[in-house]
């Protein structure tokens, strides 16, 4: 019976720990790029608490909440380089704001704006994908098409681990390995599916498993460790360019927020953990090293924050600001070339709007 | 009777049903520990277990495909879809097998499973939680298909589903879950499938729609002066083709309206069937007011896609000027 | 112009569009090593390379899944489903995705991808292999349609579906594949979406089908007494409504053939049409001959099944008596 | 990284061959089982070659030839009880020979003739399933619903190696893998899927190496071997009667025939290849096996062979005696309530049938 080493189930980690663990150091992150990092987290951290308020005021829609997920994300996305495509499912949805897209951007998505709607060879970064892994496919064809055009780009692609019980996971994960596509499987392993729990998910021993079948390698790693989650992509980052193909990476963390702004989770979900788990979330956790490394004091941290939370306040306005959108919309960017129909549809609608 | 809203009277039927028949059983993501997201399914995993209130993997197309495997064991699945374009992934399950097996079987066996969504948009969510894809159930031969408007409709109506020997699938208006409030009786209760619902009399012009485009038709046909009637279709497979055409040659005049895009939509067949079998009392065209054939919109603009009352109006208008 | 079958000329075509465009690429199962389980894209992996006809894992969703991703890298990729119901796994990406993706980019990004397949029954093939799923495509925003009856047809809308900036759905008629023969233009040749194929004229009926039934049609023309019109839709969408107004306004009488199932079929939608727009031009009922609304059965009854040269002679018969 | 144990990669074989690996005994086999599973593969061999025959000379239709696919079914079904549930592929046409169905039965499915479809339950054996892979579901619901209702029973689904690309087998896996079903997924790995190698399908090192990303335990058997087929199969039983869930059993044979009447192979396979595989094709390897163990001889062998030669020609027989198809049947059998359309439809369809 097949089976997975136990020797590859440890999560792999650089950021030490109360419980004795040293840090460590990762080849190639200067001071510069340590504080880059961070600057990230703090980003989108900051996006995260701000959208959560302005949900509550109103000001945007549902909205599905990332915190403690940042580590994730800023980790994974600094192994990239610029034009790299990030493939992001709706917990991914502010990390364009890691390749210079405004703020405005991702509230005026989540305002159900057109303004949030962007084009993603501006910056390599597909729409965020609402269904569950359907987008898993569409990364693995962006990074072969590429890989067949002999460019030097790859592909990651962010999903849960609800998602991997999905078939449109599988057939991309397949594809993926088939046709030596250089992409990163990168699973956010939070254990829940909204109110699912891991352990009814599947019976994996670990989700990094799932890559066997694939023939490609798996790694686990910390997911609240930015610095593990950064080298471990790197080297999957590497192996894709060198036409080695697709890695899957698991990154475990705990998702210590509701789903979304919609849900309640009380219901399922022991508070316990939960108050447990936010004691090691993963800014703080970063800002821990840094401090310890003497790269990170007081001054230059609330400096980065009140930056952070100036852009939210910034953007905000700006999405804000945007004037309401027209219902020619609607027949607008359906197709490039649209049915005759379409035009009296919209003058009809908009002499009923109009009277 | 109780007043209850759509969801509490989808949840009421599926624990009245649940307690009826021990074969009945529940299969969906979230429909357990949290009750489902629109918490349809609430208090059923406590009250009969999480074996009869299941929390599946996330995945629709194992969700049905299972569930076609449960029939076969004797049990009688309801499965949820947890929003209408979510069940996409399982539209292949439906159509080659839920909607033939029977066939496949020469008759022999019975598939009597539920596939129970919310479905339709004007409710300001992200893409895809908005979409009304009743043409691709109602097309797929071998399956029923139903969509309830009011609160006694939806417990009755998934009562008869449920207790159907055949697979239906029946789609709830998500817009009016809370907010539309009505009698419903207590107990067992059954909507029989096949009959539409006469919501209002009227002479000069017939209203015909189901799901949440009935209360849009009925304050159309508050606002106009004319003497409006509105049909409540409620069962588009099997179809209440008597009830449609005693209206038409009643009035002489049709509007139907869907919220689903356009082409190929249900209005479309129904507007089939009164061009065939209704062409003698048409005083004047049948009209369809409908979702557009573009993907359903950012919800900014969504009430300009959404068949609006203002529509309803005006093509009633035009309808009476021909 | 060399005289070519149906699938003869969708290979010509692909090589034609391969050749001529370095970014149309071929993608589905047995495509390459094989050239295809009905050979329509054979010679092309000795030609193209296997990168450029590339033999893909079994997985239909995977296929149109990938052709997304392979748009945003620069490709058009052409996507063969092997059969109609086998394209059943693909619809979800195609609804949720390949319909919306453009839209959801505001605009900025194309998607000129091509799903081509073989569709329809008469082959007396095992179940699953005879389907006419049309409505499902043709009812999902964002992608068109087209169903080409003749070889040159067939050539000339997979060139345009090939060229088309938006994603487009081919169905080609399977049952005569091999056998229907006629003159292909040689080298670039292109029908246009949109514009519907008057194959014979005629002033008492019009019998309006596309792909399968065209040939039905026009047998049925042939052995009927009256003057009858043949309307080939052709495009479905882009739809030539003006085509089938004009005729609907000359004759007065409308016979639309389908082999799908009825409900909601293609045929419902142009009924539709007409009991909107030209309902004072009919002379009477608009009528349907379409496939029931069973699954399509075992092959030894397939053609009770399919609608038949009697069953449209007998359609117009009622019609011109009415 | 996680990897399978190469221990686990050998393929599990019973018989023993020219190579000089010995003769073993399967526990639990006395000389009539023995010979009650070669009568069963020598059923399946003539049924698959009369078929080819019959196909030629026009009297079934297009046919799913599975030459050298016996040892598998016949071992495989061998191991279960009758009141186990089988979901046969397409490959598996004939399966339910060995559960007392009349090969008429079959031929009339192959015939496009209502006479070949059965009532599941008789047998305890699905419809044949024509789409790949869609039938993994059915099975996994079948055998976790006969578990929730406390019943015996466990349920066996076979596909091929091109099945494992599909999403439904992913899916239907995991639904197993969560619900613990007792389920046995038989993996048909003949190596093609049609034109499709098996190294174009995926890049998993073996397909047992699927099994890891589910949890549940891979093996991997000869599939030419029909005794390691039962071994293994008989196993998998065990565990899954015991609770202990589905198991996924790779057996490997090679596809010597084409995929079908209608495929012709030689654009695509090595013929040296598939005359090489011949050689060991499985019917003949357990036969050789019999007689060195003294338990069949000519005569045996030869009425064993003129049984099934006369239980075909029976079959095809009661098949074309069969009287032609009512078209009334296109509406008895979707609905146990039909619509009340279908009464006009099959009013007007009669009429104009008869006139
Ligand atoms: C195809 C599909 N089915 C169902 C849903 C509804 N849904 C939204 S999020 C979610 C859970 C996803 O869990 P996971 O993959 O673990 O990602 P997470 O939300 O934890 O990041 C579900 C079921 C969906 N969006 N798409
Ligand atoms: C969903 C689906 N897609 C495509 C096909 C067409 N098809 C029939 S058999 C086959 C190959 C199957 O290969 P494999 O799973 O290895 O099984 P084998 O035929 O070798 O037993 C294909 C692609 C199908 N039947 N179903
Ligand atoms: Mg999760
Ligand atoms: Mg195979």
């Amino acid at each position: 019976m097949a089976q997975v080493l136990p020797a590859e189930r440890d999560l792999r980690r650089v950021i030490g720990d109360a419980d004795g663990v040293g840090d460590r150091e990762v080849e190639g992150l200067g001071e510069q790029e340590l504080l880059d990092l961070f600057r990230s987290m703090v980003l989108l951290r900051t996006y995260d608490e701000r959208s959560v308020v302005y949900h509550r005021q109103g000001r945007i829609g549902t909205y599905a909440i990332f915190w403690n997920h940042e580590a994730m994300q800023a980790g994974a996305a600094h192994a990239l380089e610029d034009g790299d495509w990030i493939f992001p499912s709706y917990r991914e949805s502010a990390i364009g704001l890691l390749r210079g897209m405004p703020p405005e951007t991702v509230l005026s998505w989540w305002r159900g704006h057109p303004a949030g709607w962007w084009n993603p060879e501006d910056y390599n970064l597909a729409s965020i994908c609402v269904p569950i892994a359907t987008h898993v496919p569409h990364a693995a064809g962006l990074a072969w098409g590429k890989k067949l055009k002999g460019e030097r780009a790859c592909a990651i692609v962010f999903f849960g681990d609800g998602a991997t019980s999905e078939g449109s996971f599988h057939e991309g994960a397949n594809f993926a390995a088939v046709t030596r596509a250089p992409l990163i499987l990168f699973c956010n392993n939070n254990q829940w599916a909204i109110s699912t729990p891991l352990e009814a998910q599947t019976r994996a021993e670990t989700l990094a498993d799932k890559a066997v079948g694939y023939g490609m390698p798996g790694a686990r790693v910390d997911g609240t460790d930015v610095l593990a989650v950064y080298e471990a992509t790197r080297e999957a980052v590497d192996r894709a360019r060198s036409g080695d193909g697709p890695t899957f990476v698991e990154a475990v963390t705990y998702r210590t927020a509701p789903h979304a702004t919609a849900d309640d989770p009380r219901a399922y979900i022991d508070q316990e953990r939960v108050e447990e788990e936010k004691k090691r979330e993963c800014v703080g956790r970063y800002e821990g090293y840094l401090r310890r490394a003497g790269i990170l004091h007081d001054e230059l941290a609330a400096s980065i924050r009140s930056e952070a939370v100036e852009a939210m306040r910034a953007g905000i306005g700006a999405a804000e600001a945007e004037p309401p959108a027209d219902p020619g919309l609607l027949f607008e960017h359906a197709y490039v070339d649209p049915p005759a129909s379409f035009g009296s549809d919209l003058d009809e609608l908009r002499r009923i709007l109009g009277g | 009777m109780a007043e209850l809203s759509i969801v509490e009277a989808v949840n009421d039927a599926l624990h009245v049903e649940l307690e009826r028949d021990p074969s009945v059983m529940v299969v969906g993501e979230d429909v357990g520990r949290a009750g489902g997201v629109f918490r349809a399914t609430a208090g059923l995993r406590d009250r009969f277990g999480p074996d009869r209130c299941f929390d599946s993997p996330l995945a629709e197309a194992g969700i049905l495909g299972t569930a076609v495997g449960l029939c076969m064991a004797g049990w009688r699945p309801v499965c949820e879809m947890q929003y209408d374009a979510f069940s996409y992934p399982c539209l292949d399950q439906l159509i080659t097998h839920v909607g033939r097996y029977r066939w496949r079987t020469g008759g022999k066996m019975q598939f009597p499973l539920v596939v129970r969504m919310p479905y339709g948009g004007g409710v300001r969510a992200p893409e895809l939680h908005d979409d009304s894809p009743e043409t691709y159930y109602v097309h797929t031969p071998g399956v029923k298909v139903a969509i309830p408007s009011t609160p006694a409709d939806a417990k009755g109506i998934l009562a008869a589903a449920i207790r159907d020997p055949d697979p239906v699938v029946v789609l709830e208006p998500k817009l009016h879950y809370r907010t539309l409030k009505g009698e419903v009786p207590e107990g067992e209760y059954v909507v029989p499938l096949g009959k539409a619902r006469l919501v209002r009399e009227g002479d000069d012009v017939t209203l015909v729609a189901y799901g949440s485009m009935v209360p849009v038709c009925e304050a159309a046909a508050d606002e106009l002066d004319a003497s409006v009637e509105v049909l409540d279709i409620r069962s588009l497979k099997p179809l209440d083709e008597d009830a449609l055409l005693a209206s038409a040659a009643k009035t002489g005049r049709v509007v139907i309206v869907q919220e689903a895009p356009r082409t190929c939509g249900f209005a479309a067949e129904l507007a089939a069937i009164l061009a065939e079998k209704a062409i003698l009392d048409l005083h004047g065209p049948v009209l369809r007011v409908t979702g557009y054939d573009v993907p359903y919109p950012y919800w900014q603009i969504e009430d300009a896609y959404m068949p609006s009352v203002a529509r309803v109006v005006d093509a009633v208008g035009k309808l009476l000027e021909f």
